[in-house]
């Protein structure tokens, strides 16, 4: 277990001290996923390395049946629980969707409130080291599309924690997503015991001319781009949205109602993407006052591919949103 | 059928298959008059099934069903005038008219959820065991579903996940041998489901599901095993369903002397002239029932129909915690 | 089996003759789904009546094990059959998303080339039967962010002939939609052996003031408020898109450019859905041309209820794209 | 081992166990000298099971695979400069790079698919045998995975269409006791995976497939039965993998006594020290096939390393039929 004092931890940490004190906090919380108890080693990667040492079998190590165990996770939520429900990789969502969808997001509308789903799913993804085309994707433009559904994402650890809590405290279906480069980045430390609630954004750089709206890694481009662009004269603001859905409007409109210009960042896909919703809200609302059309990035319209070189050409770069804001600017 | 359960036990498990019988008759009466609008899944000819199982639950055991599953709730206790307010789309209904036939849910009466996807119910069914085996609650989870799910993946998995953390769980395969249009034989490659268990080391037992004894009996023993303990249990309940897959199917694709049989083995009249040889019960009892039944059901409707509709605004709530704008 | 002589026939009829023709056209065509021979009536509502009378077992009625017959086709598609694998609803792709996502979509660009997955998905949707909330969803933009994918869906019998041979032509996944009102409603016959390709809008109205952009259900609430807004001296194009993934962006921008002004309407829920995308292309391509933001129409964002009355509420409807022109025209 | 096969046919399958056992050695030492960047699931340990079964299949025979799947594509055939380039990212790979290690592909030898994704090879291969039963071409699949994998809906859902439809596909599930780091008794409820084949009226068979003999026979029976129209098999072949899940991993959740005691009846000097034994080689022969096997590995990294990558535009195609611009 990590020690909430270090001044920085990574998002790794973060998010096994965010289910360690979630779990210790409440005894409804439980931990379902494949090799998440410690003789399993405490997940693919460790992320919950301990706390089945400390919380027994509210830690389960579960078959290889995410259908099973994620509809376990909803059946669990309905009679009281708060689950934490972990999907290796994002893409092995695709062999669960049916719980997620049809059940976790529509049974609390479809019983006429007389049952809820406070069910938080973990799920990690991001291309950028060599696994391929079925270990990569971001999908989360599927589950913003689903009413019930709440999708939020962190890009730092202090982030994480709170949010992670506040997907777990919160009483609906949550979809919580950790790119993984991240996961072993270190930032600064959350302060124990923070809840971020669902549904807020932050502005993680003030400035004036050109908003930069992203989530997850597209923050760490859109900053760096940022920083970068600082140094020619331009002061970008950028702006993370931490939750995709909902989408804190808002945040968003504040920032590009201040600068007339924005750029939206993030790795799925870019068409048809979150990214896509953002550019049609601004749009809609601040028609007139934008002096460019918003710009969109994502990653290449392909499958991940393999070789380095065509997997660094696949994703967005810093330079990318660079020239992004540079359109703008016209 | 075999050694004779208490008269008691029998009548008031007559009294759900009346109940459930007499329901379904009303329910196709008023959608052929055009007074009730909904798809309808009929469930006459398994009325037996879930009379016996609910025998042997409490209102907090948990069961979880499929859109042909009305039954199911009767038997477990959803109040009438509330699943006919849902089924009439009023403020009333159990879920305000938003669920519907497909997803009815009464977490009262226990009726957890209702689904419409096939196979569903059973991977929900584990996690409701799983939460009562954290909390020691006692409760029992039955998972039902049809013959047709047992060849989907979460069939499979969901057993599995059962029988490796041994939980409260009782799967209900109401094999009626036919899924939608497609006989047993088309998609399911065993002779009988019930021997699926095997695959995840867990007592698998088939049993005549219209045998009001036998089913008792099998429910017992799983439920009870559950109950202590002693892990989920699969069971194969033979049925036949009388009125297609949905209202309006004619049952073109079942051989005329499959359905004549059938329908000569009728369970809720066979169970009836079961009752007066037994002794259980005189043709005056049977009708005296069957009377007081009818008379909930109608009180039922009327209240369905005489209450109103959600304000259209319902549908910004309940689709999260707080309400849209 | 249908006439194709007869002036108008159903969307069923047009799919059933479409199936009929490329079946008798190319014996490596192939029907897999649930009831769809004629022992098991030839499909939920007929729509493959007679095929298997005709071409046997080159018709198969499955199991209910959709990732199983999904698969299936995947398979028999790498190794050289064009297969039609009907999911009886849309709902149900849930249970089989892997072998779509992960594998007919990826395998062509995973494989360098060497395989690919002429598969064609027939799935139904729609509200408005009061079927509740697990049956009348439309998650076309799961696919359409999907690189891989091809996603189309007709308006009327004519185009829904075409456009399913079309597909089953294409050497690609592909993505045919129904929507279930749509197959019971006559309309002009098509001419047998018309191939439409994927990619295609068509104009279905033509009108000079504003552009409605939509596709299945949103071409009749489209076309039907364009009637109206004639009667009001309002001239109305309404584009019918046709194919989903790729977008006719050549189609889209030449009558957004000539009206200056659009409407995007599809059933799918509102938020994150396919319009997201046609509306912040609209605005990328033809900023400053625009004489007011686009906007967008789709469904509430709830699962659909059940009771008449709220159902109707969830739908869009012609008076709701009515008065969203006449927002255009401010 | 029991009765001998001809001298000729295991000189011919150990060939193939060499050949895959130092291919793995070598792109182990490849990757842990920095010079093959890539995720690797070695199959070290497994070598026995697709030499053994490959020695029944034709060119043209049909095999998916998993991510721990280059055993199965060695012993199908794959020319190892294309297998070695294309783990090198270049454009001469099978895939020209894009695949990598969990994609590699290659029709030729008829490796049809390599899947990343735990189950989805099953009904993949089902697809492949359903249009080989189609075109009556006499093609037998094989469709490869792991012991984790019969706990998936894909495993279910796959076996039972194939008995439906009784197709020319034989299913072999690589039991090397864990799942990751779960062990096999953790997700699997049942004593052993062949007896799940009882669940789709399929015959099901557990052999020790790190003995050729046993494995050869064991193949051979499935694949005649699928090639003679006698539908599919089940086999689990009981192995072991020395090397974790993947490269990094110290197999620390396996008990030390399993890892030693496997390392003990490691299947390769196993094989070896039993061909000397039994006469069909001396040690020299068996130096001399391990030599020739380094030569064709050297060459391939040599042919791979030497090889140019792609040029980048190449993401925009292969995506459709079309480039995309
Ligand atoms: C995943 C999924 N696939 C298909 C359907 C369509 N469908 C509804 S009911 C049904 C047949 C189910 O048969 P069975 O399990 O035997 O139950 P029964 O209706 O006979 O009670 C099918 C295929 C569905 N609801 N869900
Ligand atoms: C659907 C899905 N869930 C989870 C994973 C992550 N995963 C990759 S390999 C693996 C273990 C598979 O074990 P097994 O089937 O025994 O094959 P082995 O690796 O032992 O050869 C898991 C869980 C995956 N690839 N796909
Ligand atoms: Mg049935
Ligand atoms: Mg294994």
């Amino acid at each position: 277990m990590s020690d909430s004092k270090a001044e920085t931890m990574t998002m790794l940490q973060a998010i096994n001290l965010a289910m360690h004190d979630a779990m210790a906090a409440d005894e409804s919380v439980i931990l379902l996923g494949e090799d998440v108890a410690d003789p399993e080693c405490g997940g693919v990667v460790g992320i919950s390395k301990g706390l089945s040492t400390e919380f027994g079998d509210r830690v389960r190590s579960t078959p290889i049946s995410e259908q099973g165990f994620m509809g376990a996770g909803v059946g669990a939520a309905i009679a009281g629980m708060r689950p934490i429900v972990e999907i290796m990789l994002m893409n092995f969502m695709t062999v669960c969707m049916d719980q997620v969808v049809n059940h976790a997001a529509k049974l609390r509308f479809m019983s006429g409130g007389q049952t809820n789903v406070p069910l938080t799913i973990r799920t990690m993804s991001g291309a950028g080291m060599q696994t391929g085309g079925q270990h990569t994707d971001w999908t989360e433009v599927w589950f913003a599309h689903t009413a019930g559904m709440h999708v939020v994402m962190p890009s730092n650890p202090a982030d994480a924690y709170g949010m992670l809590r506040g997907c777990i405290e919160n009483d609906d279906p949550c979809l919580f997503l950790e790119l993984i480069p991240a996961l072993f980045t270190p930032g600064p430390a959350p302060i124990r015991g923070t809840v971020i609630p669902v549904g807020k954004a932050r502005v993680a750089r003030e400035g004036s001319d050109v908003s930069i709206i992203a989530y997850g890694r597209g923050v760490w481009d859109g900053l760096a781009a940022a920083e970068s662009l600082a140094g020619q004269g331009v002061s970008v603001e950028v702006v993370d949205l931490r939750s995709i859905s909902p989408l804190d409007d808002e945040t968003i409109l504040n920032s590009v109602s201040k600068t007339g210009r924005a750029v939206v960042v993030h790795e799925a896909l870019r068409s048809f993407g979150v990214g896509a919703e953002v550019s049609s809200r601004i749009h809609e609302h601040l028609f007139g006052q934008l002096k460019a059309p918003v710009q969109r990035i994502g990653s290449s319209e392909c499958p991940t591919p393999f070789a380095k070189h065509m997997e660094t050409a696949f994703l967005h770069s810093a330079e990318e949103v660079e020239t992004a804001v540079k359109v703008t600017l016209g | 059928m075999s050694t004779a359960l208490d008269k008691d036990i029998h009548l008031e498990m007559y009294r759900k298959v009346s109940l459930i019988k007499l329901n379904d008759d009303r329910l196709q009466s008023e959608i052929l008059a055009g007074r009730l609008v909904m798809p309808y899944y009929s469930t006459r000819g398994q009325e037996i099934i879930p009379s016996a199982v609910s025998m042997h639950l409490t209102k907090e055991d948990y069961i979880v069903t499929i859109y042909r599953g009305i039954h199911d709730s009767v038997a477990k206790g959803v109040p009438l005038p509330d699943l006919w307010a849902e089924l009439a789309g009023r403020v009333t209904g159990t879920c305000k008219g938003k669920g519907g036939p497909m997803h009815i849910t009464h977490p009262e009466s226990g009726v957890m959820v209702t689904t419409g996807i096939v196979g569903s119910s059973i991977p929900i069914g584990v996690g409701l065991a799983l939460a009562s085996q954290y909390k020691k609650d006692g409760r029992v989870t039955v998972a039902n579903f049809g013959d047709g799910a047992s060849n989907i993946g979460s069939f499979h998995e969901g057993l599995n996940l059962a029988s490796v953390w041994k939980l409260p769980v009782v799967f209900v395969c109401q094999n009626n041998r036919y899924a939608e249009h497609t006989s047993y034989e088309k998609g399911t490659s065993c002779g009988q489901i019930a021997d699926r268990a095997a695959s995840y080391n867990m007592p698998g037992v088939r049993v005549d599901g219209n045998d009001p004894e036998a089913m008792y009996q099998a429910a017992s023993e799983a439920i009870d095993r559950a109950r202590s303990g002693g892990g989920p249990t699969l069971i194969e309940a033979m049925t036949f369903r009388f009125c297609g897959h949905n209202l309006g199917d004619k049952s073109s694709y079942i051989p005329a002397d499959e359905m004549e049989e059938a329908k000569a083995n009728d369970p809720v009249p066979r169970y009836q002239r079961w009752l007066v040889e037994q002794g259980y019960a005189s043709e005056a009892d049977i009708e005296s029932i069957d009377r007081a039944n009818k008379e909930v059901i109608d009180s039922a409707r009327d209240y369905a129909y005489s209450s109103e509709y959600a304000d259209v605004s319902e549908i910004k709530r309940d689709v999260y915690a707080y309400d849209l704008d």
